[in-house]
């Protein structure tokens, strides 16, 4: 008996694990940005703002950090939804169904929404633009060093990511010079580097020809592939694929889970090693050019995303701890109210999951009060878990 | 889509009380209490229920609409919730646009007058003739080689239309477009271009304005983009968190002036000392912005030029010569009252002072204001709008008779000389065209313009038409220009056809709306577009060249393939989206909602507009295009204008004052030369209703019912007078008064007013119409025909609240 | 002394005449060229009032003078009117008959009449007011009673048809009386409506309980429609017509003007049909004291209405108010109180004057006097709403006046007709007086006074 | 129950009239001529009120829009004997065009002077009866019309949302002139939704309703200008 039931569940650990790692690149979404119009479309907008900009009945989830994965942020979802419902009865406001591909671009949109800088103060970067001793080498408006270029050519309204694309590419000459003059490369802590380039935006000279210079923000997908063809995976692994000369970023995540140019700071704060050791191993060191900087940080900004594994031993628990066993079934195995979740059709990831449980939240809370049942509330990872183990037991049609 | 609808009209007519005309037989019963009672059914519109986005076009404003259409008939607009300019919200003359598409006056189809002109005589021809005729005379005037003898004269246009116009006229070898604009509705532009050294693009940002200090300036009635400011007012009143404070300061108690906090009656014409008066007390007692003017402005201290010349300043000029006392004297606003407004402006901040487009030094003297309480390039201050984007045609090789007709002298080029500031005099061109200087004009094309009524000489511009041997005017409605014309060559209403409309708005960001016909064209009309592309083709050679699409929407959708090309902006959209663009914009990103051109084109008609939804501050380069690269207290653009005049010409232009102060703020009396104070007591201010301003709505049943708030002033034209003077001049309500100018008299129906000056009488302007249909057509004055229009003497524009009247009982 | 015995003949004669009451039958069996003449001039008025209708009706009320806001008029004015002078008739004469005032005999009649013509002017003159005349019938389909209108409706009908059998009833041995006269067509019509009168005793009898049964009936329904039509407007909320005396205020107007107009129809009669024996000056002196002391009723009312509404001092209310007094309604408001109280007042005060052309005279002002009370309680009030809206001046419209004159015209008619068809002074009832009512009378006086023989008696 | 109500800021409002104009496009009210403007039988079922106080130069002046009240104990109502004028559940006073004798009862006793009359057949240049919008019956002759807070539009709405199987919220059913007004001034919504602006403005300090004294309870209710 006991081998049997090990045995059953190492096969569904296989199972989980396997479906997951398949479904993580597609997740990984192309324009996070489109989620902003089903935000809208969807009538979030009317009770939620994005940074001061929308209703105010709910919490401005610009400002907020909900952060976590894609299936942590569906769980906060739905530990709100009983309130939500409530609010959305009295202002008389449709429940929004969402298909899972919606839920997904929506729930990356508000994960991406801290992907964008905060803008800096010009005034401080002034400061700094003198206090990290970029002045020694760099003039603006004719007075500083002569040594490195003037940096009030960077053209108007040029996104900052050229000017940390820049100084990356820059990188490992500036470096060598400041070695040369024995100057301690500037080290940018929090939101330095974003005043520092505000400051130098303002001071921006150059014309733009075609009338703008607004780029596309960073695309996750085309990320994944910079990080690859780039050569960074050679030294670096995300989650335990990759080089293992650099750290395994996918541990570092919550680090990168920043606004593009803190991202591009901490980068340039580990340039010098970086550049060391690839100078030591003979790798050139990679340069970007156009969008790649912002497409690869919007990668590595993503690598929080990925939902680790269900716990298979925590799903099936769970299951019955949170109450869905009273309605529910599995494969005959449970309550009869609601339907039996192994026969559910149309699911191809646990985010259609996730869709389907939000979509059903007038209906659940109005079983779940009749029955005096709590709401079930999910912690982190614990979302990935039941799903995880839902998905599993789903009914594959042959 | 709401389905179909089937309802029928007057079913329930009353055949009840036909009891009695039933004896004679049910049928027969029935018809005579038909016959007797005269009661006639109504066709249903049926069919599907669409709705349609595009732009108005009952004035300049450029909202954005949505037309409910049931099966192909337009049954009513309403404002486009996501177009940001009026944001769901319409004006009055918005809602009636569809009495200007279903006027029952509109001309059907090309008309060619046949006996005199003016006589109204016309007859239908097929727009083959009528384009065959202009080719023929266009032609004639080619081979003369004379081509700068025709002129294209347009009224409130731009975009691509305007840019076609221009073209054709560069093609065919004519400097001649001349643009006639509403400039009543236009701000302080000439102190703008000489303290800010831009053309265009003043906008006051109000929705951020804490204190709104207006000289004159009508916002809620003739501001050339009423719904703007009306979203703004309400905006700024209650939705935000602050309440604004709004001053009016007039002679006339204005519908803005109702609505303001304060209402601050003024001496007409003297707006400026008023302002100047504000900024001695302001300098007096510190409260200006000293970082602004500082680190931005210039000319604000006594300075010393590169020749060691020492030079007046403002502060020095205006400590000297506008004391409070002086000022209240000048201006009948007491002095407690203009220390008042000075501290309250200087403190309340972000303030922002409006004015008119009046005299010169008096827009001076107010926009200077701005600079003193820093509100310029500020929020809630005066912002400089963005560029709005033009594609660019692909050029054009005029043939060399082209090339020397365009090269000729511009035909409404003022005297040399004169009117420094004036490019071209739109108003009195036609005066002197006709005495043949600089020469004489062969051919004249009236496009969106109606000079007879809104100029103010009717008669002589009339006549000055009537020595131009060829007009061709391209009106939707027989005006009183067009009567005037040879040909007719009628254009679509608004509702009819395609027209972009770049317009930018009181946030400083540029939007381009797309005008798209919501209904086929109800008549024989054609898009003014494709009848220039048609005669441009039909003349062949350069011009044939000059157009890339064969038509105007071909055109059009060319010319939004660039803006795509060009990468900028996105379509219109929510608050949210506006918002979401700036912030991406401000970290250098931006998120277009389309991907390629073709779900540009097809999004851009579903949402009815394109905007790039983004001002950046402190952009000195872009604000400040003077010599100084400041803002210019002291214009050295107007010192480089005058410069080479000698003092005698400056005596003859009218200008009184010399040396450094004629390019500083300053005020002169604009006295009428032959005006007599004793004989005409009474200073006339015409001023414009809402529904009238732009003077092309009158023909709308809708607009002329609701001319006025008050009773009896509607379907007709009055003159407000105080009671108290009434009383004197023995004239009571309803009685029909005098009054006459130096010009000539009218006579108007009599409404006393509290909020009217003891020595100034008010007239609406609008109505007054000799034609424009059954609407239009003799109702009401035109008070322009006893206006004196004295002109500016830098810019040449007409001034029309200068006239002094008389008035009596009639 | 010797008579001469033709002169007794003649006034043998003369004698019997009279006890035959020939002259009242006259009217009835001979027309002369005057009555045509006159009945085709008050057709033509007719005729055109009509055609003004037809206008109406074809294009609308807006023939009319009236707008926004003021939505009633000439038709509302004359719905009062005839209304008020309605009560003329049927109030006084049972009224008269309860009281036993011998007096009335030959009065009764002539009043009773303009009561029941004048109805139809009433009621009609509403109809004529309707913008859908055509859906008339709704007032029965869909009627509400919560409002006024519904309450004249119904009263007025009421009246309408009590007064139509309280004509009839005393008119019924009247009409036995021409049957026995005339031959043809006219008996036939005489004799279905003469019910098959004899005048037998019992006949009499139940005549006479059914007569004073309507008289008392006819009574609180008079009182009733008046105080229901000023209830049209008193149970609104507009200023100077939301008041409580307005109910006896129009009643007492009412009787007013009705006792006017019947002076001015007996005058006419009398002078007319020549029945100068019948309409004494007495009649005259009498129904004058009546209208003098309705005319002092009516300037206390008058007085207590405009007093208070000048004491209370409520704005909307004094804007009603100084139109009157001071604006653009003081001529019509100064002429009513002229011809309403100054004028009958001065002639009916002073016995010298009132005679019969003083009577006829003060009776005409009061007439016009009344029509433009009804036009100053209506009008202005409208003219001036609680909001401040444009003043529009009400001027009514050849329509309305053409109307007007059509129903005064059509009223006129219609009496004439009458008279030609029934005799205008109750024949039996005069009869009934001189054979038996100076018996009744010395009876009933006896119970009044103590008499001599009662003394003796009594002994 | 609902019961709908209309807000009219008129700190807010700028007197500009598109109400007015909306309104008459939105209900197929006849445009006036000036014969018709001079005998004052001009319909508007929502027009501007001018209010003048003072003398030069202080001068108030208070422009307020006048829609029909809608009062929830309405005197038009009271008074019409064929029940053509009646208040509904929702507290929407209507008239039934099919119904009405044109006595015009209901027009002399309503204080506001809301309702109106048709003096003649109502007149339209055959071009622009195309404009007609096919929910609003044309009024024929010899009837009362007045404003209906445009209650074609709550059955549209009502349709609608059956249609989508939900129930009725606010920003569904909304009146031409709030609908246009570009200041924002007015707000239309059920006032006994506690959550709802209406609900709320309603009971602001600066609330007043037109003629409140007379006890008519109207459903318009105005907020006063200044701070």
């Amino acid at each position: 008996m006991g081998i049997v039931k090990i045995v059953v569940g190492l096969m569904t650990i296989i199972a989980i694990l396997s479906s997951l790692a398949g479904a993580e690149d597609y997740r990984l979404p192309s324009n996070p940005v489109e989620g902003s119009r089903i935000f809208i479309n969807k009538g979030c907008i009317k009770c939620h703002a994005i940074k001061d900009e929308g209703g105010t009945i709910g919490p401005d989830l610009g400002k907020v950090s909900i952060g976590g994965t894609l299936l942590d942020m569906a769980g906060v979802m739905w530990n709100h939804a009983p309130y939500m419902e409530g609010v959305m009865k009295q202002e008389k406001i449709i429940w929004p169904v969402l298909l899972g591909e919606e839920m997904a671009s929506l729930i990356a949109y508000l994960y991406f929404v801290n992907y964008f800088d905060e803008p800096g103060d010009p005034a401080v970067g002034q400061a700094l633009f003198v206090s990290k001793g970029c002045i020694k080498c760099h003039s603006i408006n004719g007075s500083g060093g002569k040594i490195g270029p003037g940096l009030d050519k960077f053209k108007q309204n040029a996104s900052p990511i050229v000017i940390t694309q820049a100084m990356w590419n820059h990188g490992p000459q500036m470096s060598a010079k400041m070695s040369q003059l024995a100057i301690q490369p500037p080290q940018f802590q929090g939101k330095e580097i974003i005043d520092l380039l505000a400051y130098i935006k303002t001071q921006a000279k150059g014309r733009i020809a075609g009338g703008t210079a607004y780029m596309l923000p960073g695309n996750p997908q085309e990320g994944r592939n910079i990080f690859v063809e780039k050569g960074c995976i050679k030294c670096h692994a995300v989650r335990a694929e990759g080089g293992t000369t650099g750290p395994d970023l996918g541990k570092r995540a919550t680090e990168l889970y920043r606004s593009v140019n803190q991202v591009a700071g901490i980068m340039w704060n580990h340039g010098s090693t970086m550049w060391a050791k690839m100078k030591e191993k003979g790798i050139e060191v990679p340069k970007f050019s156009g969008k790649e900087m912002a497409d690869l940080i919007a990668y590595l900004y993503f690598i929080r995303y990925f939902d680790k594994p269900g716990d298979p031993i925590k799903g099936p628990r769970l299951f019955s701890d949170r109450w869905c066993i009273k309605c529910h079934s599995i494969k005959g195995e449970g309550g009869k109210v609601g339907p039996d979740l192994a026969k559910v059709k149309g699911i191809s990831s646990p985010v259609d999951l996730a869709a389907m449980m939000w979509n059903h939240v007038p209906i659940i809370y109005k079983e779940t009060v009749k029955q005096q049942i709590p709401w079930p509330q999910f912690q982190k990872g614990e979302m990935a878990d039941i799903l995880g183990y839902l998905e599993a037991t789903q009914e594959k049609p042959k | 889509m709401m389905g179909i609808n089937r309802r029928d009209f007057l079913t329930a007519l009353g055949v009840a009380g036909g009891g009695s005309a039933l004896a004679f037989g049910p049928q027969v019963g029935l018809k005579v209490f038909q016959t007797l009672w005269g009661e006639d059914w109504v066709e249903v519109p049926t069919g599907l229920e669409t709705r349609i986005n595009s732009i108005c076009q009952q004035c300049p404003g450029g909202c954005g609409i949505t037309v409910r259409l049931v099966g192909d008939r337009a049954v009513k607009i309403d404002g486009n919730p996501f177009y940001p300019i009026n944001r769901g919200g319409l004006c009055p003359k918005g809602q009636s646009g569809l009495q200007s598409l279903y006027d029952p006056d509109r001309i059907r189809g090309p008309l060619k007058r046949v006996g005199e002109r003016g006589a109204g005589k016309w007859e239908s021809i097929s727009w083959d003739d009528a384009i065959k005729t202009v080719i023929t005379k266009l032609q004639e005037i080619r081979e003369k080689k004379e081509t700068h003898t025709i002129a294209i004269m347009a009224g409130e246009t731009r975009g691509l239309m305007q840019a076609l116009l221009e073209r054709f006229l560069l093609a065919f070898g004519s400097p001649n477009y001349i643009r006639v604009s509403d400039d009543l509705a236009a701000g302080p532009l000439d102190a703008f271009y000489l303290m800010q050294g831009l053309k265009e693009g003043l906008v006051y940002d109000l929705e951020q304005a804490n204190y709104i200090l207006s000289f004159g300036c009508d916002l809620l009635q003739s501001f050339w983009s009423p719904v703007q400011v009306l979203r703004a007012f309400g905006y700024i009143r209650r939705e935000r968190g602050s309440r604004a404070r709004v001053i009016q300061i007039e002679p006339r108690q204005s519908i803005t002036a109702t609505k303001a906090d304060e209402w601050i009656p003024i001496n007409p014409g003297t707006e400026g000392a008023l302002a100047l008066g504000i900024a001695h007390l302001m300098i007096r007692e510190g409260l200006h912005d000293e970082n602004f003017i500082w680190n931005n402005a210039f000319g604000f201290e006594d300075w010393i030029d590169d020749s060691r010349i020492s030079h007046q300043g403002f502060k020095g000029l205006v400590l000297k010569e506008y004391s409070p006392g002086i000022v209240s004297s000048i201006t009948g606003v007491p002095v407690d009252v203009i220390i008042r407004l000075a501290r309250e402006f200087a403190t309340t901040k972000p303030a922002v002072a409006i004015g008119l487009r009046g005299d010169v030094p008096s827009q001076m003297a107010v926009h200077a204001l701005n600079a003193l309480v820093g509100s310029i390039d500020s929020p809630g201050g005066v912002l400089v709008a963005r560029d709005i984007p033009v594609p660019e045609l692909p050029p054009i090789e005029p043939d060399e008779i082209s090339q020397k007709g365009a090269q000729m002298p511009h035909i409404a080029q003022p005297a040399k000389e004169k009117y420094l500031l004036a490019d071209y005099l739109p108003h009195t061109f036609l005066e002197r065209a006709s005495t043949g200087e600089p020469y004489k004009l062969e051919a004249l094309f009236l496009y969106q313009t109606n000079p007879i009524f809104s100029s103010f000489n009717p008669e002589g511009v009339a006549g000055a038409l009537d020595k131009i041997p060829f007009i061709v005017s391209f009106s939707s409605f027989m005006d009183e220009s067009s009567q005037q014309a040879d040909l007719i060559l009628p254009d679509h209403t608004y509702l009819e056809r395609w027209q972009d409309d770049p317009v930018y708005n009181l946030k400083g960001y540029p939007i381009i709306g797309l005008r798209r016909p919501v209904v086929s064209p109800l008549y024989d009309t054609r898009h003014t577009g494709d009848v220039i592309i048609q005669l441009a083709r039909g003349l062949g050679g350069s011009l044939a060249q000059a157009f890339p699409g064969k038509d105007f929407p071909e055109t059009l959708q060319y010319y939004f393939q660039k803006l795509f090309e060009q990468g900028r902006g996105d379509l219109v959209g929510q608050e949210f989206e506006e918002a979401w663009s700036k912030l991406l914009a401000r970290g250098g990103w931006r998120s277009p909602s389309y991907q390629t051109a073709e779900e540009f084109w097809q999004r851009l008609q579903e949402k009815g507009g394109w905007w790039e939804p983004i001002y950046y501050y402190g952009e000195g380069e872009r604000v400040f295009k003077t010599p100084s690269q400041r803002f210019e207290f002291y214009s050295q653009i107007l010192k480089e204008r005058v410069g080479v005049l000698a003092e005698e010409r400056l005596k003859a232009i009218g200008v009184q004052v010399r040396g450094d102060k004629l390019f500083l703020p300053h005020w002169e009396a604009v006295k009428p030369p032959e005006s007599n104070e004793e004989q005409y007591p009474f200073i006339l201010n015409i001023y414009q209703p809402l529904v009238f301003a732009g003077l092309i709505n009158a023909s709308q049943p809708f607009l002329q019912g609701i001319t006025s708030p008050a009773p009896l002033e509607r379907w007709d034209c009055w003159i407000e007078i105080n009671p108290e003077l009434a009383k004197k001049l023995g004239i009571s309500y309803g009685d029909q008064v005098w009054v006459e100018s130096p010009r000539g008299k009218l006579s108007f129906r009599a409404k006393l007013v509290e909020g009217a000056m003891p020595e100034v009488v008010n007239i609406p302007l609008g109505v007054g119409h000799k034609a424009l249909g059954r609407w239009a057509k003799n109702i009401g004055k035109n008070p322009l025909l006893i206006v004196e229009g004295h002109l500016e003497p830098l810019t040449g524009r007409p001034l029309i609240n200068t006239t002094r009247v008389k008035i009596y009982r009639a | 002394m010797v008579i001469d015995p033709k002169v007794i003949e003649a006034e043998r004669e003369l004698v019997a005449k009279i006890d035959q009451d020939e002259i009242l039958f006259k009217p009835i069996l001979s027309t002369g060229k005057g009555f045509y003449l006159v009945a085709a001039a008050l057709l033509t008025i007719v005729v055109l009032a009509a055609y003004a209708y037809l206008a109406q009706f074809r294009y609308g009320l807006g023939v009319t003078g009236l707008n926004t806001p003021t939505y009633w008029g000439v038709y509302i004015t004359n719905f009062v009117f005839f209304i008020g002078i309605s009560h003329a008739g049927t109030l006084i004469s049972a009224i008269l008959r309860i009281a036993r005032a011998e007096w009335r005999r030959s009065i009764t009649r002539s009043a009773e009449v303009i009561t029941v013509l004048v109805l139809f002017f009433g009621a009609g003159n509403i109809i004529i007011d309707l913008g859908r005349p055509d859906r008339l019938l709704n007032v029965i389909y869909y009627g509400r009673f919560q409002s006024p209108l519904l309450w004249d409706v119904v009263s007025i009908t009421t009246y309408l048809t009590a007064s139509s059998i309280y004509l009839y009833l005393p008119l019924i041995p009247d009409i036995a009386l021409l049957r026995d006269r005339v031959k043809g067509i006219r008996h036939w019509f005489y004799k279905v409506l003469a019910l098959g009168w004899r005048g037998t005793e019992r006949q009499i009898h139940w005549l006479e309980i059914a007569i004073a049964i309507m008289a008392i009936l006819v009574i609180p329904i008079a009182v009733s429609v008046h105080t229901v039509v000023s209830y049209v407007f008193a149970m609104t909320i507009q200023p100077m017509w939301h008041s409580a005396i307005f109910g006896p205020y129009f009643v007492v107007g009412a009787i007013f003007s009705g006792i006017a107009a019947i002076i001015i129809a007996m005058a006419i009669i009398r002078r007319v049909y020549h029945l100068e024996d019948y309409l004494r000056p007495v009649h005259f002196d009498y129904l004058g004291v009546l209208l003098l002391v309705m005319c002092c009723l009516w300037f206390y009312f008058t007085s207590c209405e405009y007093l208070t509404v000048f004491y209370g001092a409520e704005p909307v209310h004094l804007a009603v108010f100084y139109s009157k007094i001071t604006g653009h309604y003081a001529p019509y408001f100064y002429a009513m109180l002229a011809t309403c109280f100054v004028i009958p007042f001065a002639i009916l005060a002073n016995g010298k004057t009132r005679n019969v052309t003083g009577c006829v005279i003060a009776s005409i002002a009061v007439t016009i006097g009344m029509w433009l009370e009804r036009f100053t309680i209506v009008v202005p009030t409208l003219v001036n709403p609680r909001l401040p809206y444009e003043r529009g001046i009400y001027m009514p419209s050849w329509v309305e006046w053409f109307i007007f004159a059509g129903c005064f015209a059509f009223f006129t008619l219609l009496y004439m007709l009458f008279t030609k068809l029934f005799p205008i002074v109750s024949i039996w009832e005069i009869r009934e007086g001189r054979e038996k009512s100076l018996a009744e009378v010395e009876e009933r006086l006896r119970t009044y006074l103590p008499f001599k023989e009662e003394v003796s008696s009594k002994k | 129950m609902v019961r709908w109500g209309m807000v009219i800021d008129l700190d807010k409002c700028t007197a500009c009239q598109a109400c007015v104009v909306a309104c008459q496009v939105e209900n197929n009210v006849p445009p006036a001529d000036p014969t018709i403007d001079a005998q004052y039988r001009a319909i508007h079922w929502l027009r501007l009120l001018e209010y003048r106080e003072g003398e030069y130069p202080h001068v108030r002046t208070r422009l307020i829009p006048r829609p029909c009240m809608h009062c929830d104990k309405p005197p038009c109502v009271k008074v019409c004997p064929v029940g053509a004028t009646n208040i509904g559940s929702e507290g929407i006073v209507d008239q039934i065009y099919g119904r009405c004798i044109g006595c015009r009862y209901c027009t002399t006793a309503c204080p506001y002077t809301v309702k109106y009359m048709n003096w003649y057949r109502p007149r339209w240049p055959e071009e622009m009866k195309k404009a007609f919008n096919p929910d609003v019956t044309i009024r024929p002759k010899g009837v009362v019309e007045k404003c209906t807070f445009c209650s074609h539009r709550l059955i549209k709405a009502r349709e609608r949302v059956r249609a989508e199987a939900r129930e009725l919220g606010p920003g569904d059913y909304i009146p031409a002139c709030v609908e246009t007004c570009p200041s924002n001034a007015m707000y239309f919504g059920d006032l006994e939704n506690p959550n709802g602006t209406v609900f709320q403005l309603a009971r602001s300090h600066r609330a007043f309703k037109l003629l409140e004294d007379l006890g008519t309870e109207p459903k318009v209710i105005y907020l006063s200008e200044g701070e």
